[in-house]
Formats: C-alpha cells, sequence, structure tokens
C-alpha cells in the first residue's frame, strides 16, 4: 500500500485488451498457436502448406478426443489417466478380431472393454469414492495386463486394419482429413453436452462443490458413472481413430498420449481442481502441442535440449495464459 | 530343488520392456524353447516395465526362488552386475540374452547391435551412391541398446564422408512418433536420398505412401509388417537386418546346455545379423520366404535360430511354457 | 469517552481505501478511524464492503489505493503475519483453524500461548474443551470461539471482529460481548461488524457506516440512532414493511388440510434426536428454537435426506416416507436452505447455473436445457429476492448477504413446497432480513410450509406461527407464536418447563449435566 | 485409545497386512530367510525415498509428478562425477548431489508460487526439462559408484547387544532408510515448519490467515521432496553402480504408495510412515508373486487390482465407519 492517496486510473488501453482476452479465453491461445506456426514457418520456410496442416490435424484430432476425455473429468476434479489403455485395447481388439469377425462383430467386442473399464472407473470413483488419480491407474494397470493375456491368444490369427479405418485415419478429402468427419460431430456434442445440457451443468457443479450438489438432488454417483463411462467410449472411438491412422497395433499404441492429453486440456484453460474450463480451450490447447511437437523435431539440437525445451514452453504458454485470463 | 532330483529345472527369467513386439517375441521364445527342450519343469518369469534397479530387485527374487538358471535380457549392461555376481554365488547359471553383460561369471548370447547399425547403415549409404542426406531415426534417447546401435551407425557414416545426417530424431521405438516425425519431416520439404531406422520402420514406409512422396532406401528390422512392405510396395528399395526376437530361445538352450553340464567354449555368443535387401534377387528370394503376414507387424519374422531353437512356428505362436 | 474531552491520537486510521474485482469496486473510498479502548462498530448493508476492509487492514488482500496508519505510522501490511506483528489481529467472517491439525498444533502454529487460550476458552463459555480435538469435527460456533479466544489469547492492540456472533447460539454470543466488553474497557480497541442492532448499541462506542464500498459517516452510538444508521446503510434503499401485518393478512385463507404437510413422529437419531414427534401444516412457518448442539443440525438434515435417521417416521401429505439422499426430498417438494452458504453453492459459476441447478439434477433432465424458460424462471427469482447482480459471473465475488440469497433463490425458482430453512439471516444486513420475512410469510400465504431455525429469537416473532423448542434431541415444548416472548423462549431453550418461576440468566451456567454432582 | 485408532488405524493394519503377507512368503518359500529380507529392503530403498519425495508435497496440498525424472538426473549427475574418480571424491560428491535435489525442488516450488500455475502442470513441466537435463548429462546408462557407497546398502549392520541371528534381520539398508528419512522426518513433523506444511495443505486460506507464509512453505515442502528424490537417486547409483537417464517406474509406484499408506491426495493429512510401510507391501507382493511364478502378465493385472481393491476397501470402511448423526 502506498502512503498517498490515489484513485484506481481509468483503464488503460493495456488494461481494457487484457480484460477483452480475459473475456474471450480463446484468442490469446489461438494467437499463441499463430506465433508458434509463425515460428515454424521461419525455421522451415515453406514447412505450412495444406499438406502439413492436414498432417497436423491428423495428429491432433486423436489428442484433443482424448483430452476431451480429461477436460470432462477435470471438470469434476477427477482425471482419466486410463485412456491411453483404454484407446490401446480398442484398436488392438479392433485389428485382431477384424481377420475372422465381421465388422459390426469386431467394433462391439472393441467398444467392449473400453465402456467396461469406464464402468469401473465410474463405480470406483462415484461409489466408492477412491481418487480418480488412483482409480484410473488401476484400471489402467489392470487393462494392459488382461490386453497382454489377450495378446497372446490372437498372435496366430494376425491382426490387419479394416479398410474403413484406414480411409478414417489417413484419407484426404478435398484436403481436409477425413477424420474431420469423426471429429466435427464429436466436439460439437461435447460443446453442446458441456454448455447446454443439464448433465454438462451437473458436471460443473459437481466438481465445483460436491455438497451443494447434492443437497440440490443431484446422485454424484450417477453424474461420475456416466461421466467415465462416456470418456471410456470416447477413448475407446479415439483408439479405433488411432489405429487407422498409424496402422500398427502394438500394446502401447496409444500409451504416450495419455500425458500430452492431460497436458492440452490444462493448456486449455480447464481447471485441474474442477468447475472451470471449457472444450474449445482444449482442442486449441491440443493443436498447440502437436505443433510444438513438430517445432521440437525440426530444430537441430541434442534430444535432451528438446524436451528441456517443450518442458519450458509448456510451463510458459499456461502461465502465460493464467495471467491472462486471471483478471487481476 | 525337487524338480531337478527329476532331472528338470526351474529357470528364471527377467526381462524390463513389456508390451513392445520384439519383447513379446522374445519372451514367447523362451517359453517354447523350455517346452520343446522337455528339459524344464517351471518357468519363473518377471516381465515388467521397470529399470536396472527394478530388474536386480526381480533377479534377487528368482535367488529366493531358488531357479537353478536366469536368463536375463538386462536393462543395462554394467547396472546389474551385483545381482547377477550374487546368482552366480548361490550356483544359479546366468546367461544374458541381446545384450551383453560386464558381469565375468554370466555367459552371453546377443546379438550384436553394433554390427546392426553398421551393416544397415552401410547398405544404405551405398544405395544412396555415397552422397546425400539421411534421415536418422533412432530408438530411445538413453538407451544403451540404442547407443551401441550408434555407434554402428557412426562407424559407417565416417565411412562415407559424403554422406550427411539431415535429421537425428529419437522415436522412442514408439509407432505413433515415428509416424509424426517424419511426417512433420517430410512436410518440411527438405530432400532427403535415404531413411535409416533403428526398427521402427512400417509406420515410416506407409507415411511415405500416404504423402506420395518420392521413395527412397529405407533400412529397418526384420519386422513382419517391413518384410512385407519390402515385397509388396512398389517402388520401395530397401533393406531388413535381422535382429531375432527368438534370441530369447536361444538364451535358454544355452542355460541348458549349461547346466546339463556342455559348458560353451566361449563365455560370450554372438548372432550376428544377416541383411535383405529387395535390391537384388537372391535378397528377394530370402524376403519371399521369410515374409509372413500371418505375424502381428510387430513381430520379427525370423522367428528361430538354426542350431539354438528347436520349437516349431506353432510352438511360439502359442506362447505357451511347460505347464501351461 | 464523552467524559474525555482530550482529542486522542487514532490508533488505526485508513482513509481513501479503494479496491476493485475487475469490474466490481468492492471498496471506493471508505475511511475508518479507531481511538484506543474504543469497540468500534463498522455497518453496512451486504456487500457494502465491511469485509473487504478487514481483509485489507489485516493484509488477507491487498488495496488498490489508500493510506493506512497505525499508531500515527504508515505501516505496510502485507500479509496477515505483519499485521499481527502490528498488534492487530482479526477473526475473519469464515473460520480460519486448519482443519486437519489439532486445537493445540493450530495454537503452535501461530505461536499463541496455551495457558491464556485455555483462560479465554472457558470465560467464553466452553468450560471442558479438549484442545487434541482435530478442528474438523468440532461444530462451527465452537470454531467461532476458539478463533477468537486464539486472537485475544495474544493481547492484541486492534482485534477485528466480522460477524463474529452471527453464528453463535444467544448463550455464546452473550459471552462474547461481555469479553469484548472487557477488552474495550482495559484500553485496547475492536473493530466490531454485526447486523444485530442490539449487539451494536449494547457494546460500541461509535460506529463507520459504509454504503457502496465508501464510508458515509461515523455517528455515536446513543439511544435512538439506530434510525439513523439504517438510513445511513441503505440509502434510498429503505423500505418499510410490518412483517406482523403480512401475517396476520396470510393467516385467512389458510386451509386446514385432512394431513398435515409434513409429520414427524419418534424420530430418533444415535444420541442426537430423542423420540422428536412434530407436525407442520400447509400454509404454516414453524419456528425451530434451540440453544447451539441440540439435535437441531441433524433434524434439519434427517428431514432434508442428508443423513438417515435410525428409527421413526417421517410423512408428507399424510404418506410415509424415507429419505436416502436429498433427492428423495426434493421430490417430495421438500428442499434444505444450509446455514453455511459455502456447502449450497457452487462459487465459480455463475448466479444463474446455481439457481438453475436442481432443474438438471435428475436423470431424465439430462438432456437440453430449455435456455429460454431458464432465463425467465432463474430472473423472476433474482428479482424476487432483490439479488445484487453485479458480480453475477461467479458466485463467489458476491457478498456473503447476496449468496444467502441465491441459495434461497434456487428454491423459489424450482417452487419446493416446503421449505427448511436453518438459520438464514445468519450475517444478512436488516434490509435483506426483512425481505426474507416477508418472502416466508408470502410463501406462507400460499399455502407453502417452512421449518425455520433461529439463532436469533427476535425473529421468532416475526415470521413464526408456531414455536418448536428443541433441548437435548427432544421436543421440550410446542407453543403458539403469541406466547413466544423472548423470556418464554430463552426459559424453554434452556430446558425449562414454561411457567416455571426460575429466574434464569443468560449467563448463569446451565449445562444440563454440570450441576449434577452431589 | 478410540482417537489413536481413528488417526492411527489405517497404518496399523498395513502393518498387519505386511505381517500378514511375511507369514504367507515363508509359507510359499520356507526358505525365505534374513538374507532374502535384505534383497527387499534393498529393493525397497529407491520406492521409499521416491514415496517420502511424494508424501511430502501431497501432504503440503500438492503433488510432484517429477520424482522420477528427479532422481534420474541426479543418479546420473553423481554417477558421472564418480566415474573414473578417486574413492575419496565421493565423500563430495554425494552432499553435492543431495545439495542438487534440495535445490531444483526448490526451483519446482519457486516455479509454482511464481507462476500460479497449478503444482501438476508446473511439475509436469520440470518432469520434461529434468529428464532432458539428465539426458544430457548422461546420453546413454554409465558412469560409476564409489566402492564404500556400494557397500554400505550391503549385508547387514552389526547392532550391539543384539543377538547375531537379530542382527541378521537388520540389512544395512533398512537402516540408511531409516536414518535418512526419520532423523528429518521425526523433527520436522512436530515443529512449526512441519505444522506448516499440513495447514498449507489442509486449507491454504486459513493457513495464510494465520500467518502462514504459505508461498515459502511450498517452497520448502518442494526442497524437501527434491532433497528425498535426490537420496532416491543416489540409492539408484549405490545399487547399481551406474546412472541412467531414462526414469525408472517411480513416479506412478510413489502415488500409489502414498494413497495406500493413508494419505489423502487432496493434503493436510497422513504420515510418512504409513507410505513406506505401503512400500515394503507392494515390493513384498512382487517377491510373492515371483516367488509362485505366477505367469507375469497375470502380475499385472493382481498389482492393478490390489491397488484399486485395497483403497476401495478403505473407502468402504470409511463410508461405513461415520458416525451416525455426521452430516455426510
Ligand atoms: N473475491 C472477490 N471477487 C469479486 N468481487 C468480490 C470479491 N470479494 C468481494 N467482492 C465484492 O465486493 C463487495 C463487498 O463485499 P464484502 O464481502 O466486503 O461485503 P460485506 O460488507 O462484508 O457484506 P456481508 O455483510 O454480506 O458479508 C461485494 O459486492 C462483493 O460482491
Ligand atoms: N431448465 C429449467 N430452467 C428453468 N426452470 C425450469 C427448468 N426446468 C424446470 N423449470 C421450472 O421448474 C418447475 C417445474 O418444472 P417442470 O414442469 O419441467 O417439471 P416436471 O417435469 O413437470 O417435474 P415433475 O413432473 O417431477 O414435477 C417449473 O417452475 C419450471 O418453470
Ligand atoms: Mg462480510
Ligand atoms: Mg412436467
Amino acid at each position: 500500500m502506498s502512503s498517498s492517496v490515489t484513485m484506481p486510473e481509468p483503464a488503460s488501453f493495456g488494461r481494457r485488451l487484457k480484460r477483452f482476452m480475459a473475456d474471450r479465453p480463446l484468442i490469446p491461445l489461438i494467437i499463441l498457436l499463430i506465433i508458434l506456426v509463425a515460428i515454424l514457418q521461419v525455421l522451415r520456410p515453406g514447412i505450412v502448406n495444406e499438406r502439413w496442416i492436414a498432417n497436423t490435424a491428423k495428429f491432433a484430432i486423436p489428442l484433443a478426443i482424448l483430452a476431451g476425455c480429461q477436460t470432462m473429468t477435470m471438470l469434476t476434479g477427477g482425471i482419466d489417466l486410463s485412456v491411453g489403455t483404454v484407446a490401446t485395447m480398442s484398436a488392438f481388439i479392433m485389428a485382431t478380431q477384424i481377420v475372422n469377425q465381421n465388422p459390426t462383430v469386431a467394433f462391439i467386442l472393441a467398444m467392449l472393454p473400453a465402456v467396461l473399464i469406464g464402468l469401473v472407473n465410474g463405480i470406483g470413483v462415484g461409489v466408492f469414492r477412491v481418487h480418480p488419480l488412483i482409480m484410473t491407474l488401476g484400471t489402467s494397470l489392470i487393462g494392459t495386463g488382461f490386453l497382454q493375456v489377450y495378446q497372446r491368444t490372437v498372435i496366430a490369427s494376425g491382426a490387419s486394419i479394416p479398410d474403413f479405418l484406414n480411409w478414417l485415419g489417413t484419407g484426404l478429402t478435398y484436403g481436409f482429413p477425413n477424420a474431420l468427419f469423426l471429429f466435427v460431430p464429436v466436439a460439437a456434442l461435447i460443446v453442446f453436452t458441456l454448455n447446454r445440457t443439464g448433465f454438462g451443468r451437473l458436471l460443473y457443479a459437481v466438481g465445483d462443490n460436491e455438497r451443494a450438489a447434492r443437497l440440490s438432488g443431484v446422485r454424484y454417483w450417477q453424474v461420475i458413472t456416466a461421466l467415465y463411462v462416456i470418456s471410456g467410449l470416447l477413448a475407446g472411438i479415439t483408439g479405433l481413430l488411432y489405429i487407422g491412422l498409424i496402422k500398427a497395433p502394438s500394446l502401447s499404441l496409444a500409451e504416450p498420449l495419455v500425458l500430452p492429453s492431460v497436458a492440452a486440456a490444462v493448456i486449455g484453460g480447464t481447471s485441474i481442481f474442477g468447475g472451470r474450463g471449457g472444450y474449445m480451450g482444449t482442442i486449441v490447447g491440443a493443436l498447440i502441442l502437436t505443433v510444438l511437437t513438430t517445432l521440437l523435431t525440426i530444430l537441430q539440437m541434442p534430444e535432451g535440449g528438446r524436451r528441456i525445451l517443450f518442458g519450458f514452453i509448456v510451463l510458459f504458454v499456461t502461465a502465460a495464459y493464467l495471467r491472462i485470463i486471471e483478471d487481476r | 530343488g525337487m524338480s531337478s532330483a527329476e532331472g528338470k529345472y526351474t529357470i528364471g527369467i527377467s526381462n524390463t520392456v513389456q508390451g513392445n513386439g520384439w519383447r513379446e517375441e522374445m519372451i514367447c521364445a523362451m517359453k517354447a524353447q523350455a517346452l520343446a527342450s522337455g528339459e524344464v519343469a517351471k518357468l519363473n518369469i518377471a516381465h515388467r516395465n521397470t529399470d536396472a534397479a527394478g530388474q536386480l530387485e526381480d533377479i534377487r527374487n528368482l535367488i529366493s526362488a531358488k531357479v537353478n538358471a536366469i536368463v536375463v535380457n538386462p536393462a543395462d549392461p554394467a547396472g546389474i552386475k551385483a545381482g547377477l555376481e550374487e546368482a552366480t554365488k548361490a550356483g544359479i547359471v546366468v546367461v544374458a540374452v541381446d545384450q551383453a553383460v560386464t558381469e565375468p561369471s554370466a555367459y552371453i548370447i546377443s546379438n550384436n547391435q553394433e554390427e546392426y547399425a553398421y551393416l544397415g547403415a552401410k547398405w544404405l549409404f551405398k544405395q544412396m551412391g555415397g552422397k546425400g542426406e539421411v534421415l536418422y531415426m533412432r530408438g530411445a534417447a538413453g538407451a544403451s541398446a540404442d547407443s551401441d546401435r550408434d555407434k554402428g551407425f557412426k562407424k559407417a557414416l565416417a565411412e562415407f564422408p559424403d554422406v550427411k545426417v539431415a535429421q537425428e530424431v529419437f522415436t522412442g521405438w514408439q509407432q505413433d512418433q515415428g509416424k509424426q516425425q517424419i511426417l512433420s519431416f517430410l512436410a518440411t520439404g527438405a530432400p532427403i536420398n535415404g531413411i535409416w531406422t533403428s526398427g521402427i520402420d512400417n509406420v515410416i514406409v506407409d507415411a511415405l505412401v500416404e504423402q506420395q512422396a518420392p521413395m527412397v532406401p529405407v533400412v529397418g528390422a526384420d519386422n513382419a509388417g517391413f518384410v512385407g512392405q519390402l515385397n509388396s510396395v512398389k517402388g520401395l528399395v530397401g533393406a531388413a537386418v535381422t535382429n531375432p526376437g527368438s534370441i530369447g530361445g536361444a538364451g535358454v538352450t544355452l542355460a541348458l546346455q549349461i547346466l546339463d553340464g556342455k559348458k560353451p567354449a566361449q563365455q560370450t555368443v554372438l548372432v550376428q545379423p544377416q541383411l535383405w535387401e529387395n535390391g537384388t534377387d537372391e535378397g528377394k528370394a530370402k524376403l519371399k520366404s521369410a515374409a509372413d503376414p500371418s505375424l502381428s507387424p510387430e513381430w520379427p519374422v525370423s522367428i528361430s535360430i538354426p542350431d539354438w531353437t528347436t520349437y516349431t512356428k506353432d510352438q511360439i505362436v502359442a506362447c505357451k511354457g511347460p505347464g501351461e | 469517552m464523552t467524559t474525555n474531552p482530550l482529542p486522542q491520537n487514532p490508533l488505526l486510521d485508513a482513509t481513501g481505501v479503494a479496491k476493485n474485482y475487475g469490474a466490481v469496486a468492492a471498496l471506493r473510498n471508505a475511511s475508518l478511524s479507531v481511538l484506543p479502548g474504543e469497540v468500534h462498530a463498522l455497518m453496512g448493508a451486504n456487500g457494502a464492503g465491511k469485509s473487504t476492509l478487514v481483509k485489507i487492514l489485516t493484509g488477507a488482500i491487498r488495496a488498490d489505493a489508500g493510506r493506512i496508519l497505525i499508531r500515527g505510522e504508515a505501516r505496510d501490511v502485507r500479509s496477515p503475519a505483519a499485521a499481527r506483528r502490528a498488534g492487530l489481529l482479526p477473526v475473519y467472517q469464515e473460520p480460519a483453524l486448519i482443519p486437519d491439525l489439532d486445537v493445540l498444533s493450530n495454537l503452535r502454529l501461530t505461536g499463541t500461548p496455551v495457558e491464556p487460550f485455555r483462560a479465554w476458552v472457558r470465560e467464553l463459555g466452553i468450560p471442558n474443551l479438549d484442545i487434541r480435538e482435530t478442528a474438523r469435527d468440532i461444530p462451527l460456533a465452537v470454531l467461532r470461539v476458539l478463533d477468537l479466544a486464539r486472537a485475544l489469547a495474544v493481547e492484541p492492540d486492534v482485534l477485528l471482529l466480522d460477524e463474529m456472533t452471527a453464528a453463535l447460539p444467544a448463550n455464546l454470543a452473550e459471552k462474547v460481548l461481555e469479553v469484548v466488553r472487557r477488552q474495550g474497557n482495559s484500553g485496547r480497541s475492536v473493530i466490531f461488524i454485526s447486523h444485530r442492532f442490539v449487539e451494536i448499541s449494547a457494546l460500541c462506542d461509535r460506529a463507520t457506516v459504509l454504503r457502496d464500498g465508501a464510508t458515509v459517516g461515523v455517528v455515536d452510538i446513543e439511544p435512538g440512532v439506530e434510525e439513523k444508521i439504517v438510513e445511513m446503510m441503505l440509502g434510498a434503499r429503505i423500505e418499510k414493511t410490518s412483517v406482523a401485518a403480512a401475517r396476520t393478512a396470510s393467516e385467512a385463507p389458510t386451509v386446514k388440510d385432512s394431513h398435515p404437510r409434513l409429520s414427524v413422529r419418534n424420530l430418533q437419531l444415535g444420541t442426537k434426536l430423542h423420540d422428536v414427534s412434530f407436525d407442520l401444516a400447509n400454509g404454516e412457518v414453524a419456528g425451530v428454537v434451540a440453544l447451539e448442539g441440540q439435535g437441531q443440525d441433524e433434524l434439519f438434515a434427517a428431514l432434508a435426506g442428508s443423513i438417515r435417521p435410525a428409527g421413526g417416521t417421517i410423512a408428507v401429505d399424510g404418506a410415509q416416507v424415507r429419505f436416502s439422499h436429498p433427492s428423495d426430498a426434493i421430490r417430495a417438494g421438500i428442499a434444505y436452505v444450509p446455514g453455511d452458504r459455502t456447502e449450497a453453492l457452487a462459487m465459480q459459476r455463475s448466479v444463474r447455473e446455481n439457481i438453475a441447478l436442481p432443474f438438471s439434477a435428475a436423470f431424465r433432465k439430462w438432456g437440453p436445457i430449455k435456455m429460454r424458460r431458464e432465463r425467465w424462471v432463474v430472473s423472476s427469482a433474482v428479482a424476487r429476492l432483490q439479488i445484487d447482480t453485479r458480480a453475477q459471473g461467479e458466485v463467489r465475488r458476491l457478498s456473503g448477504g447476496n449468496q444467502q440469497k441465491v441459495t434461497i433463490a434456487r428454491w423459489i425458482a424450482a417452487d419446493a413446497r416446503t421449505i427448511l430453512c436453518f438459520d438464514p439471516t445468519r450475517g444478512i444486513d436488516v434490509g435483506t432480513k426483512q425481505e426474507i420475512y416477508k418472502l416466508l410469510r408470502e410463501l406462507a400465504g400460499l399455502g407453502k410450509s417452512a421449518l425455520f431455525y433461529t439463532s436469533e429469537l427476535e425473529e421468532v416473532q416475526r415470521v413464526c406461527d408456531r414455536v418448536i423448542v428443541i433441548f437435548g434431541g427432544r421436543v421440550v415444548d410446542t407453543f403458539p407464536v403469541e406466547l413466544a416472548d423472548e423470556p418464554a423462549l430463552m426459559r424453554a431453550a434452556y430446558g425449562l418447563p414454561r411457567g416455571a418461576r426460575q429466574d434464569v440468566g443468560i449467563l448463569a451456567d446451565v449445562r444440563p449435566d454440570a450441576e449434577a454432582a452431589p | 485409545m478410540m482417537r489413536f485408532l481413528r488417526r492411527q488405524g489405517w497404518v496399523a493394519g498395513l502393518l498387519a497386512l505386511l505381517v500378514f503377507l511375511f507369514v504367507v512368503t515363508r509359507l510359499i518359500q520356507p526358505g525365505y530367510g534374513s538374507g532374502d529380507f535384505g534383497s527387499l529392503a534393498r529393493a525397497v530403498l529407491p520406492y521409499a525415498f521416491a514415496v517420502a519425495a511424494q508424501t511430502i508435497v501431497v501432504i503440503a496440498g500438492g503433488i510432484d509428478l517429477s520424482v522420477a525424472a528427479m532422481m534420474a538426473l541426479t543418479s546420473v549427475t553423481a554417477a558421472s562425477m564418480m566415474n573414473g574418480a578417486s574413492e575419496e571424491y565421493a565423500f563430495f560428491v554425494v552432499p553435492f548431489v543431495l545439495a542438487m535435489g534440495l535445490v531444483l525442488g526448490a526451483l519446482n516450488g519457486i516455479l509454482i508460487a511464481v507462476t500460479r500455475v497449478p503444482d501438476i502442470v508446473v511439475t509436469l513441466a520440470t518432469l520434461f526439462v529434468l529428464q532432458g537435463a539428465a539426458l544430457l548429462v548422461l546420453d546413454a546408462p554409465g558412469g560409476a559408484a564409489a566402492e564404500w557407497l556400494k557397500a554400505s546398502v550391503v549385508g547387514t549392520m552389526p547392532i550391539p547387544g543384539l543377538a547375531d541371528w537379530a542382527d541378521a534381520w537388520v540389512p544395512k539398508a533398512l537402516v540408511l532408510l531409516v536414518v535418512c528419512l526419520f532423523v528429518i522426518w521425526i523433527p520436522l513433523r512436530s515443529s512449526r515448519l512441519g505444522l506448516s506444511i499440513y495447514a498449507i495443505g489442509s486449507d491454504e486460506l486459513a493457513a495464510f490467515r494465520s500467518g502462514v507464509p504459505v508461498a515459502r512453505i511450498r517452497i520448502v515442502a518442494y526442497a524437501l521432496s527434491g532433497l528425498f528424490a535426490a537420496f532416491g537417486g543416489l540409492s539408484l547409483t549405490i545399487s547399481t553402480g551406474i546412472g541412467a537417464p531414462i526414469p525408472g517406474p517411480y513416479l506412478l509406484a510413489s502415488v500409489a504408495a502414498v494413497v495406500l499408506g493413508g494419505v489423502a491426495l487432496g493434503g493436510g493429512k497422513g504420515g510418512l510412515l504409513g507410505p513406506i510401510i505401503a512400500v515394503f507391501v507392494l515390493r513384498l507382493v512382487r517377491t510373492d508373486l515371483t516367488l509362485l511364478a505366477i505367469d507375469p502378465n497375470v502380475t499385472a493385472i493382481i498389482e492393478g487390482a490390489i491397488m484399486v481393491v485395497v483403497v476401495m476397501f478403505g473407502a468402504f470402511i470409511i463410508i461405513r465407519g461415520r458416525p451416525a448423526g455426521a452430516t455426510p
């Protein structure tokens, strides 16, 4: 406190700008994305072309859907670390079952573990109140174990990627990745759910103050169980999309996406403590991370240096973003 | 213990990477060989993702379990020395597969990683006409197999002064990372004349095809997916360097030989890699015969090693050990 | 004070204090000057900025502008720790003990001497505190007292009490007033925030009145000054309504149904409730009167479906019900407004979402929301309770009183037939209180019913039709409001039979088993 | 007594479980003796330090995702410094590496305090940074450890006045663990600093208002976490004789053991003893699975299930044991 009496000065241009951005948190994120793309273009002139954009989208989409699982669970103060395992399981089961099953049956078999793990997560978190970090970590371990046991029964029959998933994962239509046919409806659905449906409301309310939600008649376990089942389903679908993109079923296919999916949601402004955030930011967050990965791949430097840079950039981006949206 | 009284052995296995096709094949080869030999009563397998300290724990647990022999794929050649020494002291036969270990009492039957890289890189640089830009796609940063391969690669590079590394990236031996990296690289439009991979190979060819990029020579491992591509993808010139996961089966065989009193002449047996290229007729024939579309694309096709493994393909694919 | 004509130097002198939260100006131009040995009231309607000023004076938040002098010197109070060193000790509106530490550890944490603390606790009317008890397990009212005792134990020059008495039952509140008065007499200063005029006039020497973040005047407390203060506090907002009139007006249309709305029989719950029975009719507001911790919390929680009773029955409209979750109670048209608003609100969400929350609760309501209808329902509830919606984007930015209104507005919007209000006027300014009384009477006029627990006895007469007195987990008496003057209520609350002639001093130690020893 | 049971019941239960497991182990392998117990103690060492590092920040209301990366960095630093150096040089290396852990840990805390980014995000970023730094120190496993250091965890500790058979059950590794952890922890726990750590984890606002310098205490908590992680890194170097730049499985293990040990992930509750016992339990389970020659893929399922079931059980008894009349 200064010892002279000052009145708060009228809002300067900088303050007004900040407030403008604080009210529209997507804008600073998009600006940041553009800056990253510009840096890329400067480092490798000509890289930002139609093909590159399509490729970036292809990799950002699975990440963005998994980050959608994180966004929704984080809104309730949770987290879903099992998405990597679930996606891997669906992908692996699809690729191995398609060999001697009809596609519908294979699809159902592939989504079964996704729903099941989601259900177990939901019951553990919602009914038994196990911390989501532990619960989803545990189910992901269990899932991995089952997948390995399963794997041994299908070594003989081999694996193949259904044409449809191939088309979805890597195909282009007028230069646009076909994955958008899946992503746009999914994203629209998530955004709509979060903003305009009772269920979305409850996610925010439960994450903000569970007791208050309870006193308003909300049954916590119902919300949480539904949430984790949905999260599992989304992760399962992502797995199918991802196997179409990578085309090599392995037992750790989608594991590397787990930490980035959390990071994408956080960069996108979703609070890890629940109650605050949204999906649009997460989508931009996923794009930022994907571009960043490309940027670091292109840079000529030792791997250690790349990781250090990656860490600092993630920290810087999140910090800068929080500064902007927290108007104080 | 009981089982050796019946002339049967208990063999312990320690492995520290889980969920990767090569290692899964190695484990299956160990089981199949143990079964095929008829000499093993029980396998005691410690198979999980961990580091050298975790492997020490596993080895000591195997010592507590009083196994007759331990076959180990070391997380690090030097890091588990103490555990192996304790095992030898406890009268347990120790065989390291895939990589050497520094413990002198241990037997080693290993793929030669340095040679693996050297062989492929040399072939690649020759294909490139001894000059141009190569994309160097390594394995996991900080893994000892990766640094061994780096030595081999650098050795070949020194022999071809006009070959330049356009870009060096670590795939982490992960398909998705490799694919994203190659796509990013292709998008830069920078010209390359060849690609060397540390076994993340089929996604690279996929990317070239998808992007309709000009085909350049690609070196990979003998993974089923890649071998299939070498036979079928139009315009692809490439070579698969063998890196058999079935070395695990060979390790079991060696351990049983030692237990039966037939010690090998040398402490170390190196399995030399072979190179199958689709540029020559001879190579093509080898690739054709090796190809096995029924295997998972991540599994190496060399599912057996002559003289060292006796199981059938059905046995390794069934992946069942004694008593299962 | 009046006997000393010499102008004294103020101990604490703040001028021109301003604080903005984004677009909301919590304080615009507040000033406050406290003399040594003075008990100084800080008054203002809900949201006037009282708590904000206390937080600034004690370094819990930083002001945007202003000057603060302590003993004539400009001091930069950057943190509560610094304030403590400067001799300023606050008891904030929310409890400040660490919930997971026991009381002793809490004392060690703040470097508070234990023996003086124990002495103060005893003096404040809690004879047998176990200081190894974890703070989380201690009832709110006791926590507030411990907070005060902890502040007193370090003998601060200026004690700042933010609605200290709001959550206290009458007996504890009385002790607090007693102690604060002595504090002033011994030459220390106290800044005292309360919405209860009785306390202000009994205790304070002067009052500073805030309105909309600015100091609008300082007055000496003397008989009859209340009217003036109310005028200053509310500005143009003042509106005098006779609640009593409203009640008599609404009494007429009340129809006596064959079934009572709510009928509780032999309710049993552990050691907390024994054999509780009563009825609540349609169109009735029944007051519950009890000292702290007599089982009223559990009674309300059981009726709201928050906890399951061990025995007894509850019937709604004549049909027996079993609530296993608040949603069951809500489906039966019973809504619960908890005393602690942080229990009821999603603080980071908007006013609208908070009010509309019950609409989405049931599984079949998880689908798309009819936005236009929702907006209409919510805004009419907001208008009805006159909620100040300047900071409606996030409920946590509202002042305490406005938050409390949101918790009630929710059930008005949802059109609940029965409302269980647990001390809803705790920490609410006079204007708002009037509105709430009026609202409850209006609801009763519409045939709805309410169960109303209050810690302020005079409210009983203003709102209730009937009084249910609970003591030691039992209903000890029920009587019509006409007989419920304050002495009668007080006697009843202490478990004394109606009409008994004993003179129960408020300060008398009447713990039920304290005098059991021969 | 009731209060003791309420507060320490979980730890007591864990201890009982541990004893039970020892009995089971003896049944499976009648020859299981003091030597094997020594092996167990050595296996526990790095996990125990990782868990201690995690426990202290979790009590302070945070989480540290960089624990394993910190161990890797300190381990490679120690190993590369001791490589080719004299035995005495290690006397300098040990304090140096510990100080390094302390400083880097404090840096975590400072970043959290300065950027106001949630701890989970900051430590995710520093996870990458520390990993990168470890790769810069050693790009492949290597280095060495002084012989006297290696000897310090091998064998048993002759304790005067104790019979030889009893001595055999006191492995040096256990003594080292107890000394390093509890010499720091016990005085800390009852000090004002320790109370402050509990306070900021329990209710940050209330702590601040009680005059606790919240930012400073948080930095101290992370610094201590860094110190324990450095102990962990050193123990890795000591037991393997090398340093490996790729972090081991200590992050997830530490979080799991913290929760199993009865420390609430929200902060403010629990102690160090529970998590350490939990580590012993988890390691002993591993031993038993190996002794039983269980299919390795099934062990993943079992370990995941134990984690989930124990925590669910804990939640269950808490729900059941809630005294009648308490508002949930
Ligand atoms: N953290 C915050 N963010 C935004 N606005 C705030 C915040 N805290 C307080 N305000 C606003 O500042 C104003 C003053 O609030 P304050 O809590 O000081 O009121 P008060 O006089 O103590 O009211 P009450 O009697 O209801 O407790 C209110 O309009 C409130 O909405
Ligand atoms: N989403 C909403 N937003 C605002 N008000 C709502 C909403 N949903 C319901 N309401 C209000 O709640 C009250 C009852 O709503 P509605 O008619 O939807 O209930 P209902 O389906 O008939 O329920 P029930 O049959 O269980 O009583 C009405 O006052 C209505 O205006
Ligand atoms: Mg206030
Ligand atoms: Mg209807």
